[in-house]
């Protein structure tokens, strides 16, 4: 078998410049996220790691820099459009739409996808992996606990079967059991269908347990980066960045 | 248990909480003892929340008894609690976003104020000796949590990890005598976590604590006695050690792992 | 009985015209979470095009398709122009660009038509206690109404109307189109809006006729709450025949002060409308 | 060098007079405020005097609503109904007991109309959004009928008509009465005005918006969210009534019609052309409601329009001029004021220093 | 509040008036809910004060005629009538436009030294000349009038049974005591509508159930207009009696233009037979020496799209006669000269029944006349005019010639 050409990345960016008026939050960034693999992102509190994720989608406007996606440019677009390039996003908190139902909430994330039998396929699917949401398909979301809500942000966020996946701190609420299962699940994708997970987490020694590569964050730079096995091995980063 | 030993303490008896179809609390009992903390710990949607809404009058129980140091507590307003030495943080942190951080957290402290209405009115009597002492109350609780350098920032320009802190030092600010945290560690790194743990090993000698936490090395840490709640039902009850070596726990909500 | 019998079909006469109205404003509600009162000024221009369309053709029919077009076109272009700029940044800065904004329709119909009633046709023909005019309008409030739950409920379009009013940067990140769906729901909404109008203006035009339908518009809307249609339609003949009842046996003069104490009871009781699903928990 | 002494100096003032308690600085405020009314009114003709007094009034209606909406939240559509109640009771304190002075029957109307703040405030405390919207709509709409039911105590449609005493016999050779009036209705207003300010700069101010923006949050912390609604609902009726009040004092009439809904919505109009959050708002908001209509109509006079054009050209306008300032100055005139003022500043100061 | 006691202003003074022009001053609804219907009236009087004004003024002085829009809002009369006399200095207000609104500005007006000409409204308080010397009242009283509709009803309806739609404000209460010294017993039915609600129809169901035969509306003509089309709506066919305010006929008929009677008619034959009291002539009247010049202004000085209805004819009759007083007041022009002819002249014109402005007597009319419309625009006289007053005198013939348009001086040097 010869070597395929090199496909481009999943995603780049380059020189990401992103502000809250004075406040550089994402101050000129660079990554590179290899398609088919888990890439976790991680920094101190307020390093910048939600605002590049917001940035990358489209939920926030850019200074200035390019995001890539398959090559494709996603630098100007609005959220809408980047999630139909097949990138998406499940935001910091969730943000489940509480007023409507669990069912709504799941249906919303394929909606703009044509293929309507798989659509229902996928619905199903999101159901076997989350039974508690099939339980309360028809209650409104808000009546979710905290968990069940991010259950439902991530579902709702497959259900588009994305290419790439942005992942802000999805651990966060999760009983410790269905965390090890979402993440055990991501490696699953990323193996049965290529799927390339961007994972923002606070905890850092959990999301290097999964990811292959990660990037740490700190003051809106990129700080360190590298193979998750030599972060993880890495003291000096792990004490100055990390915490553990 | 008897109710007779928990006079002192906050006494949960038999309580239960139905939304519709859903039975989200089964004749829950646990007890607290002044002083200690105590890990209410279970899956997702096991009804850790609903219980502390349960406590604090945000939702109505069906049946079953609360009680803080011999006071009833189920039948109240949420804003009557406060008033009873109850103070609670949100796992939405649900802090006010159009206000400071110090003004945040003054609200919190808005218990220890004393002057009225009429006084608020006129501008006259202790308005201004109130303001005074609310606002160094926020920020000795702003400055316990390490974000006093923050007081003017508006709440939804703050990273989450600082939001969390100024969520905890508004639930301080009132000198609680019984504190339910809900979910404090989420979104925090390791680094963080355990400084959190130490500070809520502190809050033993000042108050009693609640902590609902699915971050089970924290839980462990700091307990001195944990609740196991499933599917609204309490599993399990009792110190760190007997819940990490009980099978229903590790099958229920542990996992293979733990 | 006779005359309770007659003030019921004149109250639900009168409640078909308020509940397409309270129709009108529930659907802008949902999908943009703002209170129109550009609604009557909107449906006001769109009656007096009828009214000149048909004053030169003759046509009645003519004029009230024209009427739903102008309608809903000046509704998405009052979206598109007016109020998407405040749309975002409060409640408050979209309805004042409402009501500026029927100020304005209401001085432009009046420099236009002038202040001076003038004659305006039912739509089919009014005699009778409950006329074919009575009950085109019933008919006309009930299908759309019917409509309007089955694009709400079943059609992705309705959810993603919906997605976008209460949540437009999260409905923009699964993929809606969230500016698009705030036009479309401007646009029928505007539409329906016209509608009342064709039903409420006759037999008279003049600048301020649809003042007093507006406020009993939107008394119906808040009474039948604000989520669904049959909320408002019901919303509408309740207050259509309650009125019609008090004007009947109390005195015309208790019309409004009736009104108010109907909305005080009906929302002590209920405080998001009688058929309203209960708010979502708090936290 | 002199310029910098000279800044340090005006900031030590300014720094003592922020620490200076809070009911001082506003009654000084309030004060100031009155010599340049007493100071304006001197030197300008009667009707001018009259159109100070209506802006007066205005504002402080203007004032609650703001206080309602900016404070606590609660967008109220049926402001008019609390000018309504105020002018009633002035008409009546003052047909039926012609000796009650008048300090003590605008006392009575801010507590007539207080009594219905709390009424109402207490029904809609639970309302949200569009509910509340709806319900205080209606109530302006409804409340005035109230004189309608009861023709013979309030005058039906053709409301009440009486006189007020207008400038004390020892003053009178000096102050004519509209500018006797226009201090008297200052007076009211400023003083209202510092409770307003006292209540949204201090703790009750806090509380409501605490529970503006959490009403869950606020609760947990002991704050009662439906009697602080309910508060602030009062102490804006309160603000309406007066206004009411006076204006019956200045006009001697109380009329159903006066009290429409188009009063009430242009009193919400007002809040948010002159901008939310401060007093000055309010201000500017009263001139709009004021002035926009006058010069409407003096544009149309002078355009030389057709009739039709010309009557309704002043309608038109405030539609537009609304529609432009929320569009143009999101955060109302006075907002749009302190953007220009401090651009001005860096300018002068250049772009580098720091706006003091 | 105790009731100021201000000094009379002097009349000797001539505020806005100059060696060529003299101001008046008005106010009424222009714009809003109350418009529709009033704003012909300024209309009128405009054309006739340019007309007059063409002919070379009243004594060399041209007519400078302000309207001021209020809504029919009292706060708002009282500020733009503030603004009239404070600020524009007009030397009379003429034809102020309301009950509600005139009220709360004749106190003012008096104190003020401004002679309030021809009040636009038929309630009774305008004829107080003692505690109001300078006011003086214009149309017949709504007393008076619903006397005259009452005894003619009583007289040629003998057996009938009578509804009354009225407006449910002062209109409805005064003519309601002059109508029950004629009806007392035959009245079976009171109906109010509150001016802003539209939906009449339970009022119609009532009258109707109450079987009244002859129903008299003391409305305005779109509730005129409502009363008729929602009778047909449900097949009630009283006989309706109106009064001078709501038979307008040609404004009727523009409003009923859409609608057919029953039968498949026009609009004009749903009209056929109404009744009606009147003081002035006719818009449609024949034959009327005033009215050939009223058409003839109309033609040269009102814009195209106003037809000539009553409303539109009654500002011109308004007009005429205040420039009559203005040139009876003589060249020196000042407020007394004017009040002092008004209160020594004559001013009957093309009104059909006598007008007082004697000194005692600042009523206006005194009577009215009845007549029936018929399809095709013919009005018929059916009772002429008679007189009466406000109390419970007798209603009498009167012996009145009425001056034509050359006998009348209203403009001129
Ligand atoms: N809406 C906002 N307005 C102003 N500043 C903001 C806003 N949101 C974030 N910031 C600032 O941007 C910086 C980066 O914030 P961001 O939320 O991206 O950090 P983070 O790495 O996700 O932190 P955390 O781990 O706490 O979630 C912080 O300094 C924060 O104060
Ligand atoms: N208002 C409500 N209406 C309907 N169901 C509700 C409501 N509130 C809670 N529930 C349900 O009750 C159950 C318990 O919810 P609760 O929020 O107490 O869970 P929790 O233990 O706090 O979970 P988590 O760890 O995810 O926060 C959940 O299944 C939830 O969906
Ligand atoms: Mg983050
Ligand atoms: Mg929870």
């Amino acid at each position: 078998m010869s070597a395929p050409a090199p496909a481009p990345p999943a995603l780049e960016v380059h020189d990401l410049v992103s502000a809250y008026g004075a406040v550089r939050a994402v101050d000129g960034v660079s990554l590179t996220v290899p398609a088919g693999s888990i890439t976790a992102v991680l920094g101190a509190n307020g390093a910048g790691k939600t605002t590049l994720l917001r940035t990358v989608s489209g939920a926030k406007a850019a200074q200035s820099g390019r995001v890539l996606a398959d090559g494709v440019e996603l630098t100007r677009l609005p959220a809408d459009r980047v999630v139909r390039h097949g990138v998406a996003h499940v935001p910091e908190g969730g943000g489940v739409i509480t007023q409507l139902t669990v069912e709504e909430n799941l249906r919303l994330g394929g909606l703009w996808r044509a293929d309507r039998a798989d659509r229902v396929r996928a619905r199903e699917e999101m159901y076997q992996l989350f039974p508690v949401l099939a339980e309360r398909r028809r209650q409104p979301a808000g009546a979710l606990s905290g968990g069940e809500r991010q259950m439902l942000a991530i579902g709702r966020a497959l259900m588009a079967r994305p290419r790439v996946l942005l992942l802000d701190e999805p651990s966060l609420g999760l009983a410790p059991m269905v965390t090890r299962r979402l993440l055990r699940l991501l490696r699953e994708l990323r193996d049965g269908t290529g799927l390339t997970v961007v994972l923002v987490e606070q905890n850092a020694r959990g999301a290097l347990s999964v990811a292959d590569h990660g990037f740490v964050l700190s003051l809106g730079r990129v700080a360190a980066s590298g193979d998750a096995d030599r972060l993880l091995a890495d003291d000096r980063t792990r004490h100055a960045y990390l915490g553990f | 248990m008897t109710s007779t030993e928990g006079t002192g303490g906050l006494l949960v008896e038999d309580v239960s909480v139905r939304f519709g179809g859903v039975v989200a609390l089964r004749d829950v009992s646990l007890t607290a003892a002044p002083n200690t903390v105590t890990g209410i710990i279970g899956p997702n949607g096991a009804g850790k929340t609903t219980l502390y809404n349960a406590l604090c009058g945000l939702v109505r129980a069906d049946s079953g008894r609360i009680s803080w140091r011999g006071t009833p507590l189920l039948g109240r307003r949420p804003d009557e609690l406060a008033g009873l030495g109850v103070a609670r943080t949100l796992q939405g942190m649900n802090l006010f976003p159009l206000m400071t951080v110090a003004e945040n957290v003054m609200v919190g402290a808005d218990r220890l104020a004393r002057g009225g209405t009429l006084a608020a009115l006129t501008g006259l009597g202790r308005v201004g000796r109130d303001e005074r002492r609310l606002r160094a109350r926020a920020l000795d609780a702003l400055a316990e949590f390490g974000v006093a350098h923050l007081a003017e920032a508006l709440p939804p320009s703050l990273p989450f990890g600082l939001r969390k802190r100024v969520a905890l030092a508004r639930a301080l600010a009132a000198d609680p005598d019984l504190l339910l945290l809900d979910e404090p560690a989420g979104g925090l790194s390791a680094e963080e976590i355990a400084e959190l743990a130490e500070r809520i090993r502190g809050f033993r000698e000042r108050m009693t604590v609640l902590l609902v936490e699915h971050h089970m090395d924290m839980v462990m840490d700091v307990c001195d006695h944990i609740a196991v709640l499933n599917f609204g039902r309490v599993i399990a009850a009792g110190p760190p050690e007997a819940i990490r070596a009980d099978a229903a726990v590790t099958e229920a909500y542990l996992g293979d792992a733990a | 009985m006779e005359q309770l019998a007659e003030l019921v079909l004149n109250g639900v006469s009168s409640g078909a015209v308020y509940a397409a109205l309270a129709l009108s404003l529930m659907i802008i509600y949902q999908a943009t979470r703002v209170v129109n009162f550009a609604q009557p000024g909107l449906a006001l221009i769109a009656a007096y095009t009828a009214f000149s369309v048909t004053r030169a053709t003759g046509s009645y029919w003519l004029g009230f398709v024209l009427a739903l077009v102008v309608g809903g076109a000046l509704g998405v272009l009052a979206e598109r122009l007016l109020i998407r700029p405040v749309q975002r940044r409060s409640e408050l800065s979209a309805i004042i660009v409402t009501l500026g904004l029927l100020m304005l329709l209401q001085g432009v119909a009046g420099m236009v038509w002038s202040n001076e009633p003038h004659s305006f046709p039912y739509p089919l023909d009014f005699r009778g206690r409950f006329s074919a005019t009575d009950a085109f309008a019933v008919a006309a409030v009930g299908v759309t109404a019917l409509g309007l739950l089955l694009l709400f409920r079943y059609t992705p379009l309705g959810l993603r109307m919906r997605a976008a009013a209460f949540r437009p940067e999260v409905a923009r990140m699964v993929g809606v189109r969230v500016g698009l769906m705030l036009t479309v729901g401007w646009g029928i909404a505007s539409v329906i809006g016209a509608l009342a109008g064709m039903l409420a203006v006759p037999p008279f035009i003049f600048p301020n006729v649809l003042d007093g339908v507006f406020v009993y518009g939107i008394t119906a809307a808040v009474i039948g709450g604000l989520d669904n249609p049959f909320g408002a339609v019901l919303g509408g003949f309740t207050l259509g025949i309650g009125l019609s009842l008090v004007s009947g046996y109390l005195g015309p003069e208790l019309v409004t002060l009736a009104a108010l104490v109907i909305v005080v009871v009906v929302l002590s009781l209920r405080p998001d409308g009688l058929f309203t699903r209960p708010r979502a928990r708090q936290v | 060098m002199t310029d910098d002494t000279a800044r340090t100096g005006r900031a030590a003032v300014l720094d003592r007079w922020r620490r200076s308690p809070m009911l001082l600085r506003h009654l000084a405020a309030a004060l100031a405020a009155f010599l340049g009314i007493v100071l304006l009114t001197s030197v300008t003709d009667p009707f001018t005097n009259l159109r100070i007094a209506t802006i007066g009034y205005h504002l402080v209606a203007v004032a609650g609503l703001a206080l309602l909406i900016g404070v606590s939240g609660q967008i109220s559509l049926g402001h008019g109904a609390f000018m309504f109640i105020g002018a009633y009771t002035m008409a009546l304190l003052v047909i039926h007991v012609p000796g009650s002075p008048l300090w003590a029957n605008l006392l009575l109307a801010i507590a007539a109309s207080c009594a219905a703040g709390v009424a109402v405030g207490a029904a809609t405390a639970r309302l949200h959004g569009p509910y509340l919207a709806g319900a205080t709509l209606i109530l302006a709409v409804g409340l005035p009928a109230v004189a309608l039911r009861y023709p013979e105590a309030l005058g039906g449609s053709n409301g009440l008509t009486f006189s007020v005493a207008g400038t004390p016999p020892a003053l009178s050779d000096t102050v004519p009465d509209p500018r006797w009036q226009s201090w008297v209705v200052w007076l009211a207003v400023l003083l209202a005005l510092v409770v307003v300010a006292n209540v949204s700069r201090g703790r009750l101010g806090r509380r409501l918006r605490a529970v503006r923006d959490d009403e869950a949050a606020a609760a947990l912390s002991g704050l009662r969210p439906g009697r602080l609604r309910t508060v602030a609902f009062v102490i804006s009726a309160g603000c309406g009534g007066l206004a009411g009040a006076l204006q019956a004092y200045l006009l001697g009439t109380a009329t159903p019609s006066s009290f429409g809904l188009a009063l009430s919505l242009s009193l919400l109009a007002a809040v948010v052309l002159g901008g939310l959050g401060s007093l000055w708002g309010a201000l500017w908001g009263a001139l709009a409601l004021v002035y926009v209509e006058v010069w409407g109509h003096d544009a149309a006079e002078a355009l030389g329009l057709s009739d039709h054009v010309a009557n309704n050209l002043p309608i038109a306008l405030f539609g537009a001029a609304l529609i432009a300032i929320v569009l143009l100055w999101p955060s109302g005139v006075q907002g749009g004021l302190a953007r220009l003022g401090a651009a001005v500043r860096t300018r002068r100061i250049g772009p580098g220093g720091r706006p003091d | 509040g105790e009731v100021a006691e201000g000094d009379a202003a002097s009349l000797d003074v001539s505020t806005g008036v100059t060696d060529d022009s003299v101001r008046l001053g008005t106010h009424m609804p222009l714009t809003g809910p109350a418009a529709p219907g009033y704003s012909q009236i300024s209309v009128g009087a405009r054309a006739v004060f340019d007309y007059v004004n063409a002919q070379g003024g009243v004594h060399g002085r041209q007519i400078e005629y302000l309207v001021e829009d209020d809504g029919y809002d009292p706060v708002r009369t009282v500020e733009v009538v503030n603004e009239l006399v404070l600020q524009d200095e007009i030397f009379a207000m003429v034809g102020g436009l309301g009950t509600p609104t005139h009220a709360r500005v004749i106190d003012f007006l008096n104190e003020q030294g401004v002679p309030d000409l021809f009040v636009s409204s038929g309630a009774l308080m305008w004829n107080q000349p003692d505690t109001h010397p300078l006011t003086f009242g214009y149309q017949v009283d709504y007393t008076r009038e619903a006397k005259i509709q009452g005894q003619y009803v009583a007289e040629n309806f003998p057996d009938a049974s009578v509804g009354v739609f009225f407006q449910n404000d002062d209109v409805g209460t005064d003519t309601q005591a002059g109508l029950e010294q004629y009806l007392g017993e035959q009245i079976v039915v009171r109906e109010p509508y509150e001016s802003g609600n539209t939906d009449i129809g339970p009022q119609v169901s009532a009258l109707e159930e109450a079987g009244a035969e002859v129903v008299i509306c003391e409305c305005i003509p779109t509730y005129m207009a409502l009363l008729i089309l929602e009778s047909q709506a449900i097949g009630y066919e009283p006989q309706f009696v109106a009064s001078s305010i709501g038979a307008d006929t040609v404004t009727l008929n523009g409003l009923l233009q859409e609608f057919a009677d029953a039968d498949g008619g026009t609009a004009d034959d749903m009209l056929d037979g109404l009744i009606a009291t009147g003081y002035l002539p006719q818009a449609t009247a024949a034959d009327d020496p005033w009215l050939e010049l009223y058409t003839q202004i109309y033609e040269e000085y009102v814009p195209e799209e106003q037809p000539f209805t009553n409303t539109l004819l009654y500002g011109m009759v308004q007009a005429t006669q205040t420039s009559m007083a203005l040139m009876a007041a003589g060249p020196d022009l000042t407020r007394q000269s004017l009040v002092d002819a008004l209160h020594s002249g004559e001013f009957n014109g093309p009104g059909l029944v006598p007008f007082s402005t004697a000194e005692g007597e600042h009523s206006g009319f005194q009577g009215a006349y009845v007549t029936q419309y018929h399809a095709g625009g013919r009005s018929e006289i059916l009772q002429e005019p008679r007189v009466t007053d406000r109390e419970t005198g007798p209603i009498e013939e009167f012996d009145f010639s009425r001056p034509t348009p050359d006998e009348v001086v209203f403009y001129g040097g």
